[in-house]
């Protein structure tokens, strides 16, 4: 039995975008399988039956070709949702989101905004080796004219996507694909597409995470905690641009911090917030910040090798032991 | 199209004189790089301009254009001003693109001028979904995207044909033949060289235009629009055209010949047109001279207007990289209801 | 080919056993997967045998092949064994790809089976660039190529098509149609559905066969193949196919009706085949039994195989990220002369 | 009159191309306009003369499917030298690169090696606007299975394709569009592809840059020494895998850093340097690792602002001397 107004992170984003289909005539939803086949996860399941095919659109398979059209749908006054199966088929339009969608505004002198939402899973943990288990939204906070969001918990899955709509730029959206089968009851109220969150407090250490990687560090939170190490836990939530003052109040009180994220390490979104932290804070550190990453493997399929692979509890336990000892 | 000039309503006229204000302003441009009034790559149209001329004499004004880098033709037969495009060359605030763009990228809200695409092929999505959000609000207008030869091997052109046949989106593909893409000859570039019939392969209508003579562009170009505005979905254009400069300032020209460059120059769009007029009786010399030297002036003035503009302010360097009107850039927060 | 079997040596009766091998081990994976002994992404060719079965007739042992995530068939018909493709479904190191890749990324060196590829449409370049490769070093080698209808949307297959063709690569495009891009059906993938004729338009040699029916794809893939090694440049075939199960375990079959799949599985590539031999008595139902008796057997030993198979030590998981032989990833360093 | 032996950046890469044309059957060169035009910035002028259309061949338009053309051919036993006009096309082979060059191997289970290599020319500063203007390297050292290579130097120029030929994994190698007319006599010698150089040394600052920002650093160095700073500065040459021994221990030495990087700042190459610093050497420095890097913006055309934009000497000098008053 299941309490009243329980929800998975899957349904909650499909009442978002069922929502925002209701409420402004200008949405649609586009992409590959979102219409017949109900979502590659599932997420649009039953969208199609209740707004039609010209609102639901199932595209080929071309991800340059939809995701520029989204591009200029947007310009055309429309307010696209386009969905990218995975990030891992992102890189196809990497071209249209790089050089179109981030980049219009700047080289049209301020003229021609991109009010468009891309949506795509990213992630590990389901054994789908190498070529389905990037997780690359550290690549995409790279890029200037984007706004990256990386939903991690009910009330963000379900209350993101209206503020990334009202956005007059490009905003892309990372589901966890580990995540559409968690389930909870959401808080009500309303979340913002600005700042971070911090999801725990305590004063010894702040863990920093977002997205897939948050779940595991609350329960890495936990476990120090019964070792008596105290953890805030930030969820970045935003990914570009970074909430830089969420993460140096937290470090002002610990002195002492571990990212962890899904990204490979070199070159990552962590490595990005180490940098922020040396820059901001590095007369309140006591001791190194540390990174918890993805080992710099295309991840494998097998279970013990893909587990070796990403960050998992124990490892964060052990790099945040590590900070508070040093 | 540009409002009228001094060179008369004759349709003939006007085409013709389209047509020598780029070539007009473009041999300018030539004089100002040497002089680096104007930097980085500048594409030039000279000997394609009855593409230009044509097909835009066939849009109405809430029509769209998304272009390429070689687009000053387009543009200011579109309308955009002489001067907003010099400003924008001489990287000028008063450019039409603030000075952020320069010649490949000149950019016009006003006339729905959508670039100036500098990324071969990646114009062409643009104009899928601008066709898709007129379609999806019921509106009959049409988007024409123009390209080289050299795009159609590109994955996003496939992508792109195929979406705009699939959905019979209301886009003009006028697709720009001038033989080379950089170095690259037609030949080299596309195992089917006869680009209207590979076109045609997506299932729309798609047929190819003597790209020198403008009228022959212009009628296609006319019941092309009519065609699509009736809903029967994307047309294809293959202009068959030629291009008397090189690729780009930086380019020798190292990959055809002076004979055949010379051969090409014979079919000059501008000499026909002013050939069949003056058999006509339909222009004088004088006509002429008259029409060249309202260019000149016109010319000399977007130079003018652009030596004299200022520069956009350094500290505004970060402008336009979010709307200013960003909620969240302006660090307010929106909000959505949580699930109920 | 996979070694003879004790079927026999008529070429009928090779095919029936190919296309039961398939079958029969992707009838055991489907169970192996409800056992959570496979994980992942698994796609399953159940309907589709002919066509693997049929192509990889054509091929010779150095000829190579390309293949998708739904591969299980190809691998198995080229001769990778069903033990290291196995083992590899079970994450072991004795797989194929050490347990890397799993069911959508089965490899085999020996075999010139080059994967594999999960990226719709991503294996294509692959295998325009074996064909390159043959070319250049004047080898007689065909590169096979399978893909779905689906990925024929995708920008690379048209940008390899059209290097295949205008390079006269030796490629055999195998696209194997069968109707549905996971949920998406094929009308509304491709704005011209008839895919042999699209593919013709880039000037290779393309045409339909009834992909069910094993001989007619075995006869068009000997005339494909033989034509290429003649160096008539890539041919194109389209298989008119159909999948029987889902797009993968995790696809509930919304977008198709059960009567469709019904009158598809009328047509089943085995059961045709069996009654044509039947009927020609080239086969009785002793026969059959005991070619199903030994594909058991050997499926049975293939799962006996991964079972006991050890895994890789975690302590390698960051092996074959680059080559043991790197000098650069040992630390050698290599040299150039600089410039005289 | 020019010194015997003078030569520039572009032909000492012609020459590195030419010689490895001469050595190896298996080596060929491929890519847009390579053959006819001379090459877009006439690195290969001459070759098709000298080798023929079937070594040095003119491609179409396709990016995808001529880099992946290269994998395939260098999995097919050739030795291929692709190049991609400028790194902004290349996002339209990123698929390719990513899924396939950089993950073959592992995804094979050390089956197939990709024996390729990609080269491209990167970077800002010529006026050619935010299309044309991208400093991606910093992308390209995120991810595992690729080798990434930033000549600086004329010997780099010369010496780095042989090796890289040599390698059985691919690797790219950026050449800074600003350097092709860089001339000098480059000095005879070897030249690895594994180490970071020390270009100069002085043990107030360490500064550390790459490519097309070496010599604005080295310029910086100078200016820097006339007013009593005396910095070390370090070449990375290498961007993937980093060099991590010849950072640390300069700063070892000078206990301050300033990295320069042409890249956007947020989540480049110049972040994962102050992480590993963090990480690495930490207790050794006396004030926190400072960044150099391209303002966050689609790169403008107007000079001014083009400037504006990118790292230039006097906001390294700006800097070093801030990091070393700290
Ligand atoms: C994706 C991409 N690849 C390469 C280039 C470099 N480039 C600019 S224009 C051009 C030739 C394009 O030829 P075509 O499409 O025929 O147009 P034309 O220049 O002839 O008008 C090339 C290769 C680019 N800008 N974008
Ligand atoms: C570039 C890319 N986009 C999307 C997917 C997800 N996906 C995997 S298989 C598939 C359908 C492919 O259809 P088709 O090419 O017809 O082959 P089939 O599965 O029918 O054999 C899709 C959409 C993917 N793997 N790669
Ligand atoms: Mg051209
Ligand atoms: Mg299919």
């Amino acid at each position: 039995m299941t309490e009243r107004g329980t929800t998975t992170y899957r349904e909650a984003i499909r009442e978002a975008i069922r929502e925002a289909l209701l409420r402004d005539d200008r949405v649609f939803l586009m992409g590959e399988d979102v219409g017949v086949y109900g979502g590659c996860f599932a997420v649009s399941l039953g969208l199609l039956e209740e707004f039609g095919p010209g609102r639901v659109r199932d595209t080929p398979l071309s991800e340059a070709g939809f995701v520029g059209a989204g591009i200029g749908a947007a310009l055309g006054g429309m307010r696209p949702i386009v969905e990218i199966m995975t990030v891992n088929f992102s890189l196809l339009a990497l071209d249209q989101i790089m050089n179109n969608a981030a980049t219009l505004l700047h080289m049209s002198g301020g003229q021609f905004n991109v009010p468009l939402v891309i949506r795509m899973t990213t992630g590990a943990g389901r054994q789908l080796a190498a070529q389905h288990s990037h997780s690359l939204e550290g690549w995409y906070a790279h890029i200037p004219g984007l706004k990256i969001l990386a939903p991690a918990t009910l009330e963000d899955a379900r209350g993101m996507l209206a503020p990334a709509l009202d956005d007059p730029d490009p905003v892309l959206i990372f589901e966890h694909g580990g995540l559409y089968n968690m389930s909870g009851v959401p808080r009500p109220g309303l979340v913002d597409i600005a700042t971070a969150a911090l999801r725990r407090t305590g004063d010894d250490i702040t863990l920093i995470a977002y997205g897939g990687t948050l779940h595991k560090t609350l329960a890495a939170a936990d476990e120090l905690a019964t070792r008596g190490i105290k953890a805030d836990v930030v969820d970045l939530r935003v990914l570009r641009p970074l909430d830089d003052a969420t993460i140096m109040e937290s470090i002002g009180r610990t002195h002492r911090a571990v990212i962890v994220d899904e990204g490979w390490r070199s070159g990552g979104l962590s490595a990005e917030i180490s940098a922020r932290i040396m820059e901001q804070a590095f007369y309140q550190l006591d001791a190194p910040v540390q990174r918890v990453c993805t080992a710099e493997v295309p991840i494998p399929y097998a279970r013990h090798l893909e587990e070796a692979a990403i960050p998992q509890v124990i490892g964060i336990v052990a790099a945040a032991r590590e900070a508070v000892a040093a | 199209m540009a409002p009228k000039n001094s060179a008369g309503t004759s349709p003939h006229r006007e085409l013709l004189h389209q047509m020598l204000r780029i070539r007009r302003f473009e041999e300018r441009c030539v004089e100002l790089y040497s002089d680096e009034k104007i930097r980085g790559f500048m594409h030039l149209y000279i000997g394609e301009e009855a593409v230009a001329v044509g097909i835009c004499a066939a849009l109405a004004p809430d029509d769209a254009i998304v272009s390429t880098y070689r687009e000053h033709g387009h543009a200011l037969v579109r309308g955009v001003p002489a001067t907003v495009i010099m400003a924008e060359m001489y990287g000028r605030v008063a450019g039409c693109s603030r000075g952020r763009g320069g010649s490949m990228h000149i950019f016009d809200a006003e006339h729905r001028f959508y670039g100036g695409n500098a990324i071969v092929g990646g114009g062409l999505p643009l104009a899928v979904g601008l066709a898709l959000a007129d379609k999806m609000q019921g509106r009959s207008r049409v988007t024409a995207c123009f390209f080289g030869d050299g795009a159609m091997a590109e994955g996003e052109f496939h992508e792109c044909v195929n979406l705009a046949a699939l959905w019979r989106l209301p886009v003009l593909f006028a697709c720009e033949n001038n033989l080379y893409a950089m170095g690259t000859a037609l030949a080299k570039s596309h195992a089917e060289t006869d680009l209207a019939l590979r076109a045609a392969s997506y299932d729309l209508v798609a047929w190819p235009v003597d790209g020198m003579d403008v009228l022959a562009v212009a009628e296609a170009a006319a019941r092309a629009a009519e065609s699509i505005r009736a809903g029967s979905g994307p047309h294809f254009l293959e202009l068959r055209t030629y291009r008397f400069r090189a690729h780009s300032m930086y380019d020798p020209d190292r990959y055809r010949t002076k004979a055949e460059i010379e051969q090409w120059k014979k079919r000059d769009p501008i000499d026909s047109l002013v050939a069949r007029m003056k058999a006509a009786n339909e222009i004088s010399d004088d006509d002429l001279a008259v029409m060249d030297k309202d260019i000149c002036v016109e010319i000399d003035q977007a130079i003018a207007f652009a030596e004299q503009a200022p520069l956009e302010a350094t500290e505004d360097l970060t402008r336009f990289v979010y709307s200013e009107t960003s909620p969240t850039g302006a660090g307010h927060v929106k909000s959505a209801e949580a699930a109920p």
